[in-house]
C-alpha cells in the first residue's frame, strides 16, 4: 500500500515526541519520589497515590497519533501519559492535573489515572477494558452525524480478556465503525504474564472473532507501528471499518512506582535496558541521515523548555480549595 | 395525582388518557423530531417497538440509525452511549430490566455518572437510561427488583421514577433536556403492557405538546394532617388506596410521591412531616440500606418533633421468590400500609 | 474418529426424549394459558411470569445429555426445559417448581427460569452470558479434585455477545478445563437476528480466539449434534481441554409465551413448521428399521404415563405458606 | 479494641503484633493447609502474593493449582468460585479494589449472593471474596470507595470488615468456614503494605493457632456513657482518637467497632443509643442510601427515646477527587467527630 511509509517529517516528529515522553516520565518520576523516600508510602510527598509511567512504550504512542487529528477520539486507560502527549494534550495543564493543581485538566480531580482533554478529545479510564466501549460510541457519533473523526481505544494486552473487550469489538465490527483498537502488548499486566492469562499467544487472531482484519506489529518500532497503524486509519476514514492491532512493546519499569518486580525472571529484568526503543530508534535516524547532532541538540533544548514551562507552570498553579470537590458533579 | 395535570394551564382541552407506555414513546418521539442529537439503543427496541412498549413507530419514522437495536452487550452499548453523549449526541439507551445491572454497572456508576466529575465538567453525559423495574406477577430472582438504592448510593446521577403518565411524560422529557446522566425508571405494574395487568390509576390525561415535570420535585398528592405516607412509582398507588381507606377509619392521610429519586426533595418530605408528625415510607425495594431507610434518617437528624417513630414498609431484604403466595407474602400492598398507619397513630405499634 | 456415530439405542434414547420434551412444553403452554384468556396478562393463572418453551431445539438438548452422567454439571439459561428434561432433572420435582409448589426443585422459589437439580448437576441463570463462568468453575473444581465429571455451559446465539462469554471461554482455555461451551443457535434473540447482533457469520470461529477447536453443527440434527458433542466429551475427559460447538437449530415458537413474532419476515414464520426436528428424526429412524408402529405406540404411552404423573404431583402439591419466602437466603 | 483478645483465653502466651495483611494471610494459609477444598484466585496473588500482601508464600507452600493468578476477567473467576463452591470446594477470590464491582457485580450479587436461595439451600456458595475499600491517599475517583451499602443494600452475602489485625484474622477464618458467601472487606489505611502508611492501632496481637470472630456480633471497643460512636474499619480509629479527645472534654463517649456489616449488630447499636441517647455515626461510605441511614433508621423506627437527633458524619455523595486538599476536605476524621459529638452533647447543632 501506498503513503503508509512515515516521511523523514514524521519520523523526526515521532523521534521528538518519543524523547518528550521520557524526559517527561523520568521529570514526573522525580517529582513522585519527593517525600517518599526512605520509606516508600504513595500517600507522601507533592504527588501522591498511584504512578503509572509509559518508559519504552513510546512507540506505541507516536506511530499511532502521527496519524490523528484533533477531530479523532483517542480513549486511553491507567498508563497513559504517553499517549496523552502524543494526541497533543496540553502539557501545562496535564501536568497540573497530575500534580492536582486546580488549572489542571480536571481542576485536580482525576490526577494521573484521569487525564481528560476535551479540546484534543483525550479520555481514560482506570477501570480495565472499560475505555472501549466509549470509543466505539464515539465512532458511532461520528458516523450518526456523517463528520470526520475516527474514534481509538488503547488497550493493554492483560486487558483484552476483560469482557468490555468482547462486546465493545463486537459491537464496532457489527456497525462498521470507523475505530481501531490497539493493544498494547507489554507482555505483563502488573506480575501476571500473557501466557498465563491469555489462551493464545498473539491477540489480533481474535480480530476474526468480530469480522475484522487483525495485524499484529512486533519489534517495538515505530515505523512499523506507524504504517499498520496508517493502513487501518485510511480503512475506517473510508468507512470500511475497523481494525484490531496487537503492537508488541516493552515496560521498561514496573508496573506502577513502588514495583520493583521481584516476579519477572532474572534474565528478563537484565534484558530490559537493551529493548529500550530510544536508543534504537535514535541509531535508525542517524543511520537514516534524518538526525544530526545538530539536531538532536535542537530537539533536546526544545523539550527541555516545552517541559520546563509545563513544570512551572504546574508548581506554580494553586492547590483547590477543599471544598472544589462538591463541584461539577453535575453540569 | 392530578393536580399537576390542572396546574399545567392546559384547559378547554380534550382529556386523553394515556398509558406510561405511551407517554414515554410519545416523549421520546418529540425529542427525537426536535433535536436530531436524540437517538435510541437497547435490545429489541426496533421491529418490535421494545418489549416496554416505548419506541413503537420510532424505527418507521426514524430510521435504523436512530433507532438501534443492539446485541445482548450491555456493557458495550451503555459505555457507548457515554462516549456518544459525550461528543454531543444525546442517547437513550435501555436496559431491559433493572435486575440486569450486575453486567453493565461500570458503565453506568464509572463511565456515565463520574464523567463530568473527574473531567472538570468537560465529557458531558446527556444521556438517559430507561430501565423495567418492580416485581408481584412472578418474574422471580432476577427480573423483580426495584434498586433504587443501588444507583441512589452512587454520586452522579439523577433518577426518577414516574407514578403516572403525565409526570412519565414530563419527567421523561426533562430527562432527555438535562446535560446530565438521567436513570428513568419504571414499573413493569404501571406500565399498560398488554401482557401484564396495570393499574388503572397509571393511566392518566397527558397533553399532547411537549412539557417538562421538573427533576427533584415531590408531588403532594393527597394533603392530610395525621400521617405522612411516602411512596414512589407503584407505591403511590397503594398509598392513595390506602389513604382512601384511612379516610373511612378518621385517618387523614398526607401521600407524596417523589416522582425523583436523586435529587431527592427532602424539605418537601420535612415539610410534611414537621406538620403531621408521623411517617410510614412504602419502599418496594430491599430494606436494608434502602431508600426508605435514607428519608427516615433524613427526618430523624433534623430532630422534627414526632408524634409516633418513623416507620417503613419495605420489601425485605430477600431475593423474589417465584411463587405467588410467597412474593404477594414479601410485597407491600394497601392491606399493610393501613395497619401500619392505624399502629402509627393508634400508637398500637410501639 | 471412532465410537461417536448413536447406537441405535442411542438415537431411540434420543428419540423418546425429544418426543417428551415436546409433549411436556405443549402441556406446560396449556397449562399456562389457563386463566390468560381472552386477555393475556401474564401475572395471572395458577403458572404466572414468563414462559420460554424449548420447542425445535430438542436436538442440542438430547445430542448433548446421551454423553453427560450425573457427575457432569450443566448450566443452562432462561429456555432450559429441554436441557433439564434430557439431563435427567427429576421431572415431578421440576414440575412442582413450574407451578410454583414447596415439593418444586427450590419450593417454588425459581420457577420456570431457574431450574436447579443437584442431584443431576443441573443449573440455570436467567441472566445472559453469566452461566458461563459457573460452568468453567465446576470444570475447574472436578481438575483441582482430579474427579471425573466435566462441565457445560449452553448458551443462545445472542448471548454469546455478551461479555461473560468471552471471559469464561478465555479461562476455559488458558487453564484447559474440562468444559464444553454449546451454543444453541436459533438465529434469533427475542426480536432480533443474529446478523443484526454479531460481528461474525457462525460464532465457532470465536473458538480460535480462545485457543481451543470450534465446530459447527448444521441442520438441527440429533445424531450429528450427537457426533460433535461426542468428540468433544472425549477430549474434555481425556483432559485435552474445552471445546465450543454450535448448533443450528430452530425456535418454532416466540421467544416467549404471548410473542406472536410479528417481527418475523412472513416467510420465515410460514417456513417453521418444516424445520421441525421431531418429525424429521421420527422419519429417519422409522427408515434405518429403528422405529416401528408398535414401539411408537409403547413409547408415546411411556411419555404420558411419565407425564401425567409428573403434572399429577406437581399440582398435587400444596403451595408455599407466603411466610416460606423469608427461608433459605443463608444455608 | 483489645477485649476480645484478652477475652480469647490466650494469656501466658508472648505478644505477636501483627498487621492485617499478615493476619489475613495466616489465616488463608491455615485453613489452606486444614482444608484441602480451600484456594485462592485473583490477579497478581500468585508470584507477588497478592498487592495487598494476602497471599505472600501460598504459592510456594500450595503450588499454582490452589493459588492461582487469573486473567484480568472478574466476571469468570467470580463466576468460576461459584461454580466451584457449588461443588463443595471452598474458593476464596480476589477483587482488587472494591471499586471494580461494576465489572462483575451479576457473579456477586446473583451468582453468589442468590444461589442458596432460589436453589433452597442446595447449590450452597462457600466462598470468600476479598476486597480493597478506602480512600485518603489520592487514588482519586474510581480507585478510594468504600460501598458498605452498595453490597449490604442486596440480600445473600455476609459483610464483614476489620478494624485490627486480630478480628482479621478471626472473621476470615470464619469467613472461610461459613458456608454462605462472605464479602471481606479491608481498609486499605488499616492494611499494614509496605508502600501505604498504616494506622497504627490497627496492628494488634494476634494469636499462633486458627480462631474465629463471630459474624455478626460488634465490638464495644469503648464504653461510655454520653453519646454513641459508631464507625466500622477505619473510622473506629477516627472515633477511638475522638474519643480520647472528647473524654479530656468531660464526654464520655461509647465506640463500637461493627465488625460486621451484614448481619448488622443491631441489637448491641440499639443497647447503646438507649444508655448514651445521643448517637454519631461515621462512614467513609457515600452518604445517601448508605449504611449510616440505615443504622439511624434503625434506631428512629424503635422510638429509642433520645436527648439529641441522631447524626452521620460521612464521605459526601460525591466521586473521590484526587487532589488532596479536596479528598481530606471530604472523608470523615477524628476533629470533625470531635465536633459534632460536642454539638451533639451540648445541644449545638440542633
Ligand atoms: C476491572 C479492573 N480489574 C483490575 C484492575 C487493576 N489493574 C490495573 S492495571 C492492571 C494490569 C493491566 O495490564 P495490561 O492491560 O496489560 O496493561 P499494562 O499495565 O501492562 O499497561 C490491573 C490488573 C483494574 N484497574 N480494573
Ligand atoms: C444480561 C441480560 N440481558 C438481557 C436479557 C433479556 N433476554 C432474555 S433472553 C434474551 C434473548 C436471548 O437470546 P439467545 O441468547 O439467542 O437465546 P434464545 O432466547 O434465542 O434461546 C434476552 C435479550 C437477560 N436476561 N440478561
Ligand atoms: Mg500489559
Ligand atoms: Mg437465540
Amino acid at each position: 500500500m501506498e503513503g503508509l511509509v512515515p516521511t523523514a517529517t514524521q519520523r523526526l516528529w515521532m523521534y521528538e515526541t518519543m524523547a518528550k515522553i521520557r524526559l517527561y516520565e523520568a521529570r514526573i518520576a522525580e517529582a513522585y519520589m519527593e517525600g517518599k523516600r526512605p520509606l516508600f508510602n504513595m500517600a507522601k510527598g507533592p504527588l501522591p497515590g498511584e504512578m503509572h509511567l509509559c518508559d519504552g512504550q513510546e512507540p506505541c504512542a507516536v506511530g499511532l497519533s502521527a496519524h490523528l487529528g484533533p477531530e479523532d477520539y483517542l480513549a486511553c486507560h491507567h498508563r497513559s501519559h504517553a499517549q496523552a502527549i502524543a494526541k497533543g494534550v496540553d502539557l501545562r495543564r496535564m501536568t497540573a492535573e497530575i500534580f492536582g493543581r486546580s488549572a489542571g485538566l480536571s481542576g485536580g480531580r482525576g490526577g494521573h489515572m484521569h487525564l481528560f482533554d476535551f479540546d484534543k478529545l483525550f479520555w481514560t479510564s482506570g477501570i480495565i477494558g472499560q475505555n472501549m466501549a466509549p470509543a466505539v460510541g464515539a465512532a458511532l457519533a461520528r458516523k450518526l452525524n456523517g463528520e470526520s473523526g475516527i474514534a481509538v481505544a488503547c488497550i493493554g494486552e492483560g486487558a483484552v480478556n476483560q469482557g468490555g473487550f468482547h462486546e465493545a469489538m463486537n459491537l464496532a465490527g457489527v456497525w462498521k465503525l470507523p475505530f481501531l483498537c490497539i493493544i498494547e502488548d507489554n507482555g505483563w499486566a502488573v506480575s501476571v504474564p500473557k501466557h498465563a492469562s491469555t489462551a493464545v499467544p498473539e491477540n489480533h487472531v481474535r480480530a476474526a472473532a468480530y469480522g475484522m482484519p487483525g495485524e499484529h506489529v512486533p519489534g517495538n518500532d515505530p515505523d512499523r507501528v506507524f504504517e499498520a497503524v496508517g493502513r487501518a486509519v485510511m480503512r475506517a476514514r473510508a468507512g470500511e471499518g475497523p481494525t484490531l492491532i496487537e503492537i508488541q512493546t516493552t515496560r521498561l519499569q514496573g508496573h506502577f512506582m513502588g514495583d520493583t518486580e521481584g516476579y519477572l525472571p532474572p534474565d528478563e529484568l537484565a534484558g530490559k535496558p537493551a529493548l529500550d526503543p530510544l536508543p534504537h530508534y535514535r541509531e535508525r535516524l542517524r543511520g537514516d541521515g534524518i538526525l544530526s547532532p545538530d539536531l538532536e541538540a535542537t530537539i533536546d533544548a526544545r523539550i527541555r523548555h516545552e517541559l520546563d514551562d509545563a513544570f512551572e507552570f504546574a508548581l506554580a498553579a494553586p492547590e483547590p480549595e477543599g471544598s472544589a470537590a462538591l463541584e461539577t458533579l453535575f453540569v | 395525582m392530578n393536580s399537576s395535570v390542572t396546574s399545567a394551564s392546559r384547559r378547554n382541552r380534550v382529556e386523553r388518557k394515556l398509558t406510561i407506555a405511551k407517554a414515554i414513546n410519545e416523549a421520546i418521539a418529540q425529542e427525537m423530531r426536535a433535536d436530531p442529537r436524540v437517538f435510541v439503543m437497547g435490545e429489541d427496541i426496533g421491529a418490535i417497538g421494545g418489549i416496554w412498549g416505548h419506541t413503537g413507530g420510532l424505527l418507521d419514522e426514524f430510521g435504523a440509525d436512530r433507532v438501534r437495536d443492539t446485541p445482548i452487550s450491555e456493557t458495550a452499548f451503555i459505555g457507548a452511549a457515554v462516549g456518544a453523549a459525550n461528543l454531543g449526541m444525546r442517547p437513550i439507551v435501555e436496559l431491559m430490566f433493572v435486575d440486569f445491572f450486575g453486567v453493565c454497572m461500570d458503565a453506568i456508576y464509572n463511565l456515565a455518572a463520574k464523567s463530568s466529575y473527574h473531567s472538570n465538567g468537560r465529557f458531558k453525559a446527556p444521556m438517559v437510561i430507561l430501565t423495567a423495574i418492580g416485581g408481584g406477577y412472578s418474574d422471580s430472582t432476577q427480573h423483580s427488583q426495584c434498586l433504587y438504592a443501588t444507583f441512589a448510593h452512587l454520586p452522579g446521577l439523577k433518577i426518577v421514577l414516574p407514578s403516572n403518565a403525565y409526570d412519565a411524560k414530563g419527567l421523561l422529557t426533562s430527562a432527555i433536556r438535562d446535560d446530565n446522566p438521567v436513570l428513568f425508571m419504571f414499573h413493569k405494574n404501571l406500565q399498560g403492557m398488554g401482557f401484564l395487568g396495570t393499574v388503572k390509576t397509571a393511566i392518566t390525561d397527558v397533553p399532547d405538546d411537549g412539557y417538562e415535570v421538573p427533576i427533584g420535585v415531590a408531588n403532594i398528592v393527597r394533603p392530610g394532617r395525621d400521617v405522612t405516607l411516602v411512596g414512589l412509582g407503584a407505591t403511590v398507588h397503594q398509598a392513595m388506596e390506602a389513604a382512601g381507606r384511612l379516610s373511612r377509619q378518621g385517618v387523614d392521610a398526607e401521600v407524596i410521591d417523589l416522582r425523583s429519586i436523586v435529587p431527592l426533595d427532602r424539605n418537601a418530605i420535612v415539610r410534611s412531616v414537621t406538620k403531621t408528625g408521623r411517617m410510614l415510607v412504602i419502599d418496594d425495594d430491599y430494606r436494608n440500606c434502602g431508600l426508605a431507610g435514607e428519608i427516615i434518617a433524613t427526618v430523624a437528624e433534623l430532630g422534627v418533633p414526632l408524634r409516633a417513630p418513623l416507620r417503613r414498609l419495605t420489601y425485605p431484604d430477600i431475593p423474589t421468590p417465584f411463587a405467588r403466595p410467597m412474593e404477594q407474602f414479601a410485597l407491600p400492598n394497601a392491606d399493610r400500609i393501613v395497619e401500619e398507619a392505624l399502629n402509627l397513630v393508634t400508637g398500637a405499634g410501639k
